[in-house]
């Protein structure tokens, strides 16, 4: 098997970006500001190198295909993350230079999963990136919910792997071949043996995992309201978007509808996403486990456009984790900065009267509240659409009118907190600590947004050129 | 016979109520394992089973447990009643749809063994051929793991 | 394929040893053993894997498998390394004593 | 600088208005009100333009822009207008600066947000009333709804919060539903003639009747009931007291005059000339449901005892009568219809302007808090009475024009029977019992109450909110020829079309679609 | 006549129609500015004026052309089109119209001169007068109106001058007698006028939708041409559309059964009494029925209706007058009854002499409300006959005046209303309906006796009023329009002196091509000879004569015979002066129902219970769902790796089911 460079620059990037903060925090005594700018400027530079079409001097080595677009998301991701991070972890007494070494290591993980070719690749790039996670999200260790969630964490990750594994194991046992092109192949072409079916199916099962799908959602609230927020950001941006990037690779691209075996099974577990991430979400009185909710709910929809596994399917989940890295990264970096010590101000009371004290920060939160639940002009809204389209023109049309109920309840609680911001005063106002590197971040995230809601086809035809 | 001994391991390994004596019945399981992957011509996997699972991991298995001082107490509750018939239950209706979906088998045909299969030689040739950007990256996961561990096991940072 | 021993027979093994792993997850409350649960499962998925390679005469399998252990021995690292930080603040590494986190 | 560009200009406006009022420093209230009028004025004259470059003789679409906008789901941003977004432009642009000017001294916390979302609204709604594209209206349509939510939630009265959240979920609540049908319809339709997904409405108009009845049915249902919602038609109208009691004074303006027209536009321009065959089925029922809405919103209003819910309740029942004028499908009902929508647009947004002016006084709106001040304030009673009289359909006032125009043609259309005119006559004398009422109760009698001795009486601004209303209400009832001949091309067509369409899948009808799919691109 | 001429003459509505307007706008915009009796006044009365040379000038151009040619229509611009429907506002001139022109401007005018003493000091001086012109101008839009629209603007706008007009002294409080006795303001009063005739109106707009449907046009040119070959000889169709377009006349003209709002609309100032009250708008039901006579006589069964319904209301309404003790409210039922007399006359088919009884009741009762006013004034708002009394010697001119009222609308020889009452009783009975006419006379005794009963305790006897008034003879603005109204009342009958007394019946030939048509499809089957018709005239003398004389005796020297019957029929006393109870029927069973219903049924029902409870209902569900479910999310771990194997389990388990290799 030859070596792939296409696949191997990104890795390269990341893995000397990785390097590179380990120096730095081998040599420097208050190694902390060194790793934060390096890792800033790395994570910066690495995206803006990879991006599709960048190609400063002639020959530079180009990124390809679709999870070359997923590198640059998943590097934006930690961007982002490291950005929000620094002031949450000073604010909890724990800054250092590991910290980001452990991101980067992780986005090493995410970008090989996304540029596998083959499923040892998969497998490993996976392991990658939830060791990092599971690190991080017990990172504050002397939290202990953060200890809680991370052994949640990594207990149910690793019961996930045994079952991502075995399906491996029975893919390879019926094909003989590892390769992720192969398997595609195999799923296209009908008449294959129960074994493939039994292996892919585990396969999706374990995806369905790490997506935070119903029914194996159950380790997203604890794990993602335990974990330190900007790490809850991370994992429920780019750890989700590392899984989906796997989900539209493989599991896009399958046979016509009619021979489709997987199809009406993954509108199943679409539609429970939906439904229970939404209903469940309702009634949560801390904001980061409702976001932690919602993102189930996110999976769900995003999983309608894996059902239809068309090629708009693929794009509009493609579409669809574009916007909600942005919407998601922006809310709960703003709920990152409003927590104060002890997890405390996290509860929807705590956001009364924001938009008196901070408008910026309010009417930010609430532009990527709307986006999330999916109201146009925003680029959460689009998305939607998009999968919808998808779904429509499949024959799911079941799934796409229970996924617009189910985002009813969405755009309840989401108003909720809006209302709150809003329309409702507070005797005992919290204070969020403002660094402009922040703010500047979370309104390129709206613009981010809100261009994807307004003009969506630069981007849309980025991802179709890329498919 | 070594399969039974698989078996048998494997089960007392989550029964046993005592952490130590689940680990000591999983590196026996281990080895059972080992002893397959011979007749399996896998004999540079059996090894590093025994070195490296049944011998480094294990250890530090159990190294933590009587670190935490983890006995066999009283505190040690399980779980009882219908939880415990609902877990076993379930577990047992995917071992028969394994087994169904299993049996419904159409394998794919045998291929004859090349030469020198599973030995090191080999398979250390394919490795650093073929899958030498895995293997890097194995790297990095171990080096990642490392800083985690110093991360989340370090006694004092503040 | 030239074990006397059938295929199936060690898939058949491979399954039992995988969902014995499964139920020890699901049984036990010490987060070591169900950890050690999981690595029963692992195991048992090498099996299939050695099993399958051998049938098909592929490397590619105990190449995972490879891959598998060094895995595992870094998930080892890191999943002891999160029971200790629990232990220091808890106490106690019961899995059903840790709810903090609900509904 | 083109016609068509005009239309462009005239969305684009408000929107790039209320980013200049961002600029605008927090704390010079009297600029960022100035410029919001400004803006909004300036609307209006281009608006005013785009009338006068509009040939009302001329069928179809005018005005037409089309600029590709998302390729791979065939969207493209496509406005035009024709008689009746037209005129619902015209009356939007028209209010909004009245509604501005209204709220002057009555919005005094965080002015830069209030006048940056009224904007907001205001090209939200020129947008629904120009899109041409299913998805581009469905954009606007939900995006319009945010401003409108902040509007109610933040300046609202003591129950905002209820009042704001039950109308964004009832509204979205129908809109999604609509979402799955425009997608639904995107994708069935031009399959019907081999063609692939598209959500241009011109393209849909040719495919739409060609649908499966079965289809067309749902497809119907699921837009007439986020449509139903909007206008509001019993059942679906508990919204509408709370939003309205709970909105300012503009937000009430621009919610009664302008959003409510939103979903009888809608009936209009997507659910009959899409799905003809299904809206024939229909007919009976939803007139059956505008008919009870007539008379029931009449009575319940009859009973309020706060007269901006008495209002709000009126609304039910005027907009019953659009209803029943839009699905009676003859050209008088229809015309009716459109010309009832503006006229409602006046007549209660001017009711509601005057109410809010009431509150402005005495910071209360309960009938019983009144009593007998037509003599302390005169002139306010004098306009109170003229819109009253216009909202109860007094001929030689706009709204007997719509009315009588609806009736009519309702009473001679053929798919309804005379009972439905019959009942609806019935809510004429009920909206004389309700205003009346609540007008003697409020401006005559004894002056009894104390707080009431010393009311001012209207001032300039005020004054200016209100004539130009009543001027046009006059001008409608007088001469409704000038706004009747704007829509009668439009009507006409619609009218005909849906007779052509309705009947059956005929092969005749599958040809002329098939041309104007060729045409289209 | 030249082109030129005719230009001209069309021009002349037009004028007619502006200078009401005129005075309108400039009392109602200015009238506050200009702040000066003296220029509202005759601003206000002198527009009136001029409308009513002009319409002299139009009657005068008339008469000058040969019967045939006396209309024409004049099209001022296309109102409302849309469809198939086109109507103009479009005047129509013809004989029928002229004279209703005449009493509207020419009776009218003298009430603004009347009006100008008569609500002098008034605060809102201007804002009557204008209120008045308003009137003026919607009344010959009424009348002139060549299509039903137009017909209808003016219908509603006068009733809402009505109700303006009703509600003027908004504040005052007013005894509706019975009902709602003290609370009621007489803007109770106006909005019930309002409403009462929205009712009739509603039958009205139906009636236009039908003839619409049927003929697609509501030009009454247009419908009259196509009418008789359109509709069958009661036919359903037509039967129904002439019964809701009496619907909308006995609404307008206070007919049973929807005549209560006229007594409480007394609740106005005088003039607006005798105005609208009496002189012309009550008579609006009147006019739209004569106007459309070929539709009635294409409904028989509808002629019959009308006929019934005007004589019965004639009868009631005079049995109600007898006992009321409000001046005004005595001339309102008087009024009522006097415009079911009308309606009789219409009912079988006697046009002209419904018309001409139109024409005669709009002197003497304009003449008797503006007397009252007098008297009201004089007495310093007095309303009450049984304490008023010998006020023949403080107001001798008011009293003369009346008299002749009196005497004509009791039918007395030779004044006014005996021609008009008699041709209709005629009528009635040469049409075969003798019930009609013995129904007729028996009124007319009715009449004439409570008329003199109202005179008698007014102004004979010695008076009752309290010592602190000092009545006094009215001021000349009011005094000169009394006695010009006391000439017509007088002379008016010689418009229509029948035949039979050789008169020329000025008024019927004058008509006659207005009815032409309608007679036609009518029909002259005339019975009983010229002997009878000196007969009944005779008879109906006598029974007028008889209700004179036992008024003036009962209530000049045998007062206490009064107070014993009273006593003796209590029963039937209470039901005339509570007239019937209708007011209370209708209370207690249309409208506190409604009410009642709308607030607990409709809105506290339905709307808050069960719409917005199924709204809030669904919310609260996915609440209560979301509460319970989220229970499920225990936080053990075990638990979650349960999910995760049912889940697995579920993969497999749908692989099982739908792998079939």
């Amino acid at each position: 098997m030859p070596i792939d460079y296409g696949v191997t620059i990104p890795l390269i990037y990341i893995c000397s970006l990785g390097i590179l903060v380990l120096i730095a925090e081998i040599t420097f005594r208050n190694s902390e500001p060194v790793s934060y700018w390096a890792s800033i400027l790395g994570l910066a530079g690495i995206a803006v190198l990879m991006f599709p079409g960048f190609n400063p001097v002639m020959g530079w080595p180009a990124v390809t295909g679709l999870g070359g677009l997923f590198c640059v998301l998943f590097t934006a991701a930690a961007f982002l993350t490291v950005i929000f991070s620094r002031d949450y972890m000073r604010r909890n007494g724990s800054e250092h230079g590991e910290y980001y070494l452990m991101i980067i290591f992780s986005v090493a993980g995410m970008m090989l999963m996304a540029l596998a070719t083959d499923l040892i690749m998969l497998f490993l790039g996976l392991e990658l990136m939830s060791i990092c996670l599971y690190v991080l999200a017990g990172y504050l260790r002397k939290r202990l919910s953060g200890n809680e969630a991370s052994l949640k964490y990594f207990l149910l990750g690793a019961f996930i792997t045994g079952f991502i594994l075995y399906g491996i194991a029975l893919i390879y046992g019926s094909t003989g071949s590892l390769s992720i092109d192969r398997l595609v192949e195999r799923m296209q072409t009908p008449g294959q043996p129960a074994l493939f079916w039994t292996g892919v199916s585990l396969l999706l099962g374990g995806f369905a995992f790490k997506v935070g799908a119903f029914p194996f959602h159950m380790w997203i609230p604890d794990v993602y309201q335990g974990a330190p927020t900007p790490v809850t950001a991370f994992m429920a941006t780019g750890a989700k978007t590392a899984a989906f990037s796997v989900l539209v690779m493989v599991f896009t691209r399958r046979a016509a509808a009619d021979a489709d075996l997987l199809r009406d099974v993954i509108a199943y577990l679409a539609a429970g996403s939906m439904v229970v991430g939404n209903i469940l979400a309702i009634t949560q009185e801390n904001v980061k486990r409702m976001l932690a909710y919602s993102s189930i709910a996110h999976a769900g929809y995003m999983l309608v456009g894996i059902a239809a596994g068309s090629a708009n399917g693929s794009d509009g989940v493609t579409f669809y984790l574009v916007s909600y890295l942005f919407m998601n990264i922006g809310a709960l970096g703003i709920v990152s900065m409003l927590e104060e010590k002890e997890e405390q101000r996290l509860s929807y009371d705590d956001y009364a009267g924001l938009s008196g004290r901070n408008p910026v920060l309010a009417s930010l939160m609430a532009i990527f509240l709307f986006s999330l639940a999916g109201l146009p002009p925003f680029g959460g809204f689009f998305g939607k659409y998009f999968v919808f389209v998808a779904a429509i023109e499949t024959g799911l049309t079941w799934l796409a009118i229970l996924g617009v109920l189910a985002s009813l309840a969405g755009v309840y609680y989401y108003l909720r907190l809006v209302m709150v911001m809003f329309f409702q005063e507070s005797e005992r106002p919290a204070t969020a600590s403002v660094h402009a590197l922040a703010v500047t971040a979370l309104i390129a995230a709206a613009l981010i947004n809100l261009q994807l809601g307004v003009l969506p086809s630069s981007i849309i035809s980025l991802i179709q050129n890329l498919r | 016979m070594t399969a039974g001994a698989a078996v048998v391991s494997a089960v007392l390994t989550v029964t046993r109520r005592n952490p130590v004596q689940s680990v000591l019945f999983l590196i026996l399981n281990f080895f059972c394992l080992a002893l397959l992957y011979l007749t399996l011509h896998a004999e540079f996997l059996a090894i590093i089973q025994i070195l490296v699972y049944a011998g480094a991991i294990m250890v530090l298995f159990l190294f933590v447990i009587m670190l935490l001082n983890l006995g066999d107490d009283a505190s040690l509750r399980e779980r009882s009643g219908p939880s415990r018939i609902v877990g076993i239950a379930l577990a047992l209706i995917v071992l028969v749809q394994l087994g169904l979906l299993l049996s419904r088998g159409n394998l794919p045909p045998g291929n004859q063994l090349p030469e020198g299969f599973g030995t090191a030689e080999k398979f250390g040739g394919s490795l650093f051929r073929e899958y030498l950007l895995p293997f890097e990256m194995t790297s990095i996961l171990l080096l990642a793991a490392l800083v985690g561990v110093m991360i989340l096991a370090k006694k004092k940072t503040d | 394929m030239t074990s006397g021993v059938p295929l199936e027979y060690y898939l058949a093994l491979s399954a039992v040893m995988f969902v014995t792993g499964a139920a020890g997850v699901l049984l036990r409350r010490n987060a070591i053993v169900i950890f050690m649960s999981i690595e029963l499962m692992l195991n048992s998925v090498n099996l299939s894997l050695v099993a399958f390679s051998g049938h098909l005469g592929d490397q590619a399998g105990q190449i995972l498998v490879f891959f598998v252990m060094a895995v595992a021995a870094a998930e080892a690292a890191v999943g002891l390394a999160i029971v200790i930080a629990l232990f220091r603040n808890k106490q106690t590494i019961q899995v059903n004593e840790m709810n903090i986190m609900k509904w | 600088m083109t016609v068509e560009s005009l239309l462009i200009l005239l969305i684009f406006l408000p929107l790039t208005g209320a980013l200049a009022v961002m600029a605008i420093g927090r704390s010079s209230v009297r600029a960022i009100k100035g410029a919001g009028i400004a803006v909004s004025l300036a609307a209006f004259a281009v608006s005013l333009a785009l009338a006068s470059g509009f040939n009302p003789d001329l069928e179809g679409f005018q005005m037409v822009s089309r600029y590709p906008w998302v390729d791979t789901l065939s969207i493209s941003f496509h406005v035009g207008i024709d008689g009746m977004s037209l005129l619902l432009i015209l009356l939007t642009t028209f209010m909004t600066p009245i509604a501005l000017l209204a709220s002057w001294n009555s919005i005094e916390k965080r002015v830069k947000e209030y006048v940056v979302m009224m904007l907001l609204l205001e090209a939200g709604i020129l947008g629904v009333f120009a899109a041409l594209d299913l998805f581009l209206f469905y954009i606007f349509w939900e995006a319009m709804l945010i401003p409108m939510y902040f509007i109610i939630g933040i300046w609202g009265g003591s129950n905002r919060v209820y009042a704001a959240v039950k109308f964004f979920l009832y509204t979205m609540s129908g809109s999604l539903l609509m979402l799955v049908a425009i997608i639904w319809l995107g994708y069935q339709g031009p399959l019907q003639v081999g063609q692939g997904f598209t959500t241009d409405l011109v393209k849909l108009y040719g495919v739409g009747p060609l649908l499966p009845a079965h289809l067309q049915l749902w497809m119907f249902l699921a837009f007439t009931l986020s449509f139903a919602i909007k206008v509001p038609l019993f059942p679906f109208h508990t919204w509408l007291p709370d939003a309205h009691v709970e909105a300012p004074t503009s937000g009430s303006v621009m919610l009664a005059a302008v959003l409510l027209k939103m979903g009888t536009y809608g009936f209009l321009r997507f659910c009959i000339p899409l799905f003809p065959s299904a809206t024939l089925a229909c007919i009976p029922w939803l007139s059956a449901l505008a008919v009870i809405g007539i008379v029931y919103g009449a009575l319940v209003s009859m009973v309020q005892t706060d007269i901006k819910k008495l209002v709000a309740y009126s609304s039910v029942s005027h907009l019953g009568f659009v209803v029943l004028g839009i699905f009676a499908m003859t050209e008088e009902s229809v015309q009716g219809g459109i010309l009832q929508m503006v006229n409602h647009g006046l007549s209660t947004g001017a009711l509601f302007l005057l109410v809010g002016m009431l509150y402005d006084r005495r910071h209360t709106r309960e009938i019983s808090e009144f009593g007998g001040i037509a003599k302390v304030m005169p002139v306010i009673a004098a306009f109170f009475m003229i819109i009253s009289l216009s909202s109860i359909g007094l001929p030689g006032l706009n709204g007997f024009v719509g009315e009588f125009l609806i009736l009519i043609g309702a009473y001679s259309s053929p798919h309804l029977s005379g009972w439905f005119a019959v009942v609806s006559s019935t809510g004429v004398i009920l909206a004389a019992v309700y205003l009346l009422w609540m007008y003697q109760r409020v401006f005559f009698g004894e002056n009894l109450n104390p707080k009431n001795s010393a009311l001012k009486d209207l001032s300039p601004r005020e004054a200016a909110v209100l004539v130009p209303v009543v001027l046009f209400i006059v001008w409608i009832g007088v001469f409704p020829g000038t706004f009747l001949k704007l829509s009668g091309r439009s009507t006409q067509d619609l009218v005909n079309t849906f007779r052509r369409t309705s009947s059956g899948m005929t092969t005749q009808a599958v040809t002329p679609p098939a041309q104007v799919i060729s045409h289209a691109p | 006549m030249n082109e030129q001429a005719k230009a001209v003459l069309s021009l002349y509505p037009a004028l007619i129609l502006i200078f009401p307007l005129l005075g309108f706008l400039l009392n109602g915009l200015a009238g506050k500015k200009i702040a000066s009796e003296k220029i509202s006044g005759i601003i206000g009365s002198g527009v009136i004026g001029i409308s009513f040379l002009l319409s002299a000038f139009i009657l005068s151009e008339l008469l000058a052309r040969p019967p045939e040619e006396r209309s024409f229509t004049v099209t001022l611009f296309n109102w409302i089109a849309a469809g198939g429907l086109s109507v103009d506002a479009a005047y129509h001139i013809d004989q029928l119209s002229v004279l209703m022109m005449l009493i509207v401007t020419g009776v009218g005018f003298l009430i603004h001169v009347y009006s100008i003493g008569y609500m002098r000091g008034d605060p809102a001086f201007w804002r009557f007068f204008s209120y008045l012109n308003l009137f003026i101008f919607m009344m010959l839009n009424l009348v002139m109106a060549d299509n039903f629209l137009l017909m209808f603007l003016g219908w509603e706008w006068v009733g809402l001058c009505s109700y303006l007009l009703i509600g003027f002294w908004h504040a005052r409080k007013f005894d509706t007698g019975g009902y709602a006795p003290g609370a009621a303001t007489t803007s109770d009063a106006a909005k019930k006028a309002f409403v009462v005739n929205r009712i009739g109106d509603a039958g009205f707009l139906i009636a236009m939708f039908m003839i619409f449907a049927a003929t697609g046009t509501l030009n009454f040119e247009t419908l009259f041409t196509q009418a008789p070959a359109r509709f069958a000889l009661n036919e359903p169709l037509i039967v129904g559309i002439t019964l809701l377009l009496f619907l909308g006349a006995t609404g307008k003209s206070a007919q049973i059964p929807l005549y209560i709002w006229l007594p409480d609309a007394m609740a106005g100032p005088t003039p607006v009494s005798a105005l609208i009250h009496a002189a012309t708008m009550v008579t609006a039901g009147v006019y739209m029925v004569a106007r459309c006579s070929v539709l009635f006589v294409l409904a028989p069964a509808t002629m019959e209706t009308v006929a019934i319904v005007g004589i019965a209301t004639a009868f009631f309404a005079a049995t109600m007058g007898l006992v009321q003790t409000d001046i005004k409210k005595i001339l309102a039922y008087s009024t009522i009854s006097q415009l079911g007399y009308m309606f009789a006359g219409l009912g079988v088919g006697a046009f002209t002499a419904g018309l001409f009884h139109v024409t005669t009741h709009a002197f003497f009762k304009a003449l008797l409300f503006l007397g009252a006013g007098a008297v009201i004034h004089a007495l310093h708002d007095e309303q009450d006959v049984t304490k008023m009394g010998g006020l023949k010697k403080f107001m001798p001119g008011t009293y003369r005046t009346q008299f002749i009222a009196a005497l004509a609308i009791a039918g007395v020889p030779p004044l006014s209303g005996f021609f008009s009452k008699d041709e209709i009783l005629w009528k009635a009975f040469s049409g075969g309906s003798a019930v009609i006419w013995v129904v007729g006379w028996l009124t007319a005794g009715l009449t004439a006796f409570y008329m003199f009963r109202m005179m008698t305790l007014v102004f004979e006897g010695e008076p009752r009023f309290a010592h602190d008034r000092h009545p006094h003879e009215a001021p000349a603005t009011m005094l000169v329009p009394l006695v010009i109204l006391a000439f017509l009342s007088v002379a008016g009958g010689f418009l229509g002196i029948p035949q039979a007394l050789g008169g020329g019946n000025i008024l019927e030939l004058w008509l006659e091509p207005v009815f032409e048509r309608s007679l036609g499809i009518l029909g002259s089957a005339t019975h009983g000879s010229l002997s009878t018709e000196y007969l009944l005239m005779a008879l109906s003398v006598a029974v007028g004569l008889a209700g004179i004389f036992l008024a003036r005796t009962l209530y000049l020297s045998r007062r206490e015979l009064v107070e014993r019957m009273a006593g003796r029929f209590a029963a039937t006393h209470g039901l005339l002066f509570h007239k019937y109870y209708v007011d209370e029927t209708f209370d207690a069973v249309i409208v506190n129902p409604l009410k009642a219903g709308s607030r607990g049924l409709l809105w506290k029902g339905i709307d808050a219970r069960i719409i917005d409870g199924a709204v809030n209902g669904c919310a609260r569900l996915l609440n209560s769902l979301s509460t319970s479910a989220r229970k499920a999310q225990t936080g053990n771990v075990s638990n979650y790796g349960l999910a995760v194997l049912i889940g697995i389990s579920l993969l497999l388990g749908f692989i099982i089911a739908r792998w079939n290799g």
